[in-house]
């Protein structure tokens, strides 16, 4: 399941209606994405994220397809914020769920390492009277690489 | 042939263009022909095209590569690699 | 932070607690172990989880520290549940915060690996009239083995 | 020297206790030996320990080999592989 929102969302109440009444889960991932607000040259006020609505959706809905095609995931939800936040707010949620805690940690990761290169959303930090778009790095790019040469993943 | 062309982060921010319709040239086959032909606009385009190996595109909301054709597309977008997560 | 406890817990709560006012965390991971119900031969009406006072309390805080070593972790928390546990109900919570996702989600994975190969629980799982100690698996020691070679871990 | 023993999950079950303090016979030097001379106190300790090599060790409430010492120690606990997590 995935959603695109400009609101918080509550970790705590998508984890309990993810799992409500289900007893084939033994392992439960989420990982939670914040605003860091940084500091010296890096600290920000606030920071925007622009994203493309509709295409958006379809790469979330790709990309958790393609885990669900890896790894044997019970459940799983991605979540992701558009719109004005400031340091210390929720920007993404995503949750993994399998009977066994190794689908779950891989499935998590490989979900926020497809996300990151693939989701077109576009940051914009701003701090005090300066706006700048943030740059890609390469590390993503190479840690979404690293799952391509794996194709399905063991368990 | 008429497209929807968007423009997202500074690609839109420099263009000072959100979307537009505009009738694709004949001469325009791929992606990076289509970036050749925009960067001839004006300088707006110009300056948002100028570094256009960085440009990322979409074809009806599909990542493509620059030598992707256009023939047949809805919608075109440009935009700078992805910074969500 | 470890917690050893009969009680539940709530993982909304917890989070809430341990990121309440900071800014500085960019990425958070949880790890939830829940009681499987199982099927067939495997299928389980309850389980019974007893542990070694003193000494589960002084494991966990040993392996927390080692995370906390081995990644720059802005806040850690264990908590592991004993007592008579249902299908579906909570065991045990590992959540690592650090600024970047790599570090938070190689904490979790090796905070869990090496409470599975350490902290002193065992398991008794009843099915009608009968019950069991559950036998430590292979793959749990192999898992805890991997960060061994390792020792200090990138970034 | 007097020491507080524990036993956990199936090796409780099986002693049918749950802690005791002994006397250490001087002839005991490491868990390997403790763990013989309490196999030969009765039935139930000669079940519970007839697989000693899988039964696993703490003294004073920290994880050591079957040929560590026990001199000095408190406390010596003995329990199945531990199946937490």
């Amino acid at each position: 399941m995935i959603r695109v929102q400009e609101n918080d969302f509550d970790i705590g109440a998508e984890l309990a209606r993810l799992t409500e009444g289900r007893s084939d889960l033994g392992a439960i991932v989420t990982f939670t994405g914040t605003v860091r607000q940084g500091a010296g040259d890096d600290k920000i006020d606030e920071m925007t994220l622009e994203h493309y609505p509709g295409m958006t959706e379809g790469e979330l809905e790709r990309v958790e397809a393609e885990a669900r095609s890896r790894w044997p995931l019970a459940a799983s939800l991605i979540v992701h914020r558009f719109g004005r936040l400031e340091p210390g707010d929720n920007i993404v949620l995503v949750i993994t769920a399998s009977a066994h805690r190794k689908a779950a940690f891989e499935a998590a990761e490989f979900l926020m390492d497809y996300l990151k290169t693939n989701a077109p959303f576009w940051k914009r930090e701003v701090s005090g009277d300066k706006a700048r778009w943030v740059e890609a790095r390469a590390s993503d790019d190479a840690n979404a690489k690293r799952w391509d040469a794996r194709g399905k993943a063991a368990e | 042939m008429s497209v929807k062309l968007l423009y997202f982060a500074w690609v839109r921010e420099q263009t000072g263009i959100r979307e537009e319709t505009i009738e694709l040239p004949q001469e325009v086959a791929t992606i990076s022909d289509l970036m050749t032909w925009l960067k001839e606009r004006g300088p707006e385009f110009a300056a948002a095209f100028a570094e256009s190996h960085v440009i990322r595109a979409a074809v009806d909301q599909t990542h493509v590569n620059h030598d992707a054709r256009v023939a047949g597309a809805t919608e075109i977008a440009f935009f700078p690699p992805v910074t969500g997560g």
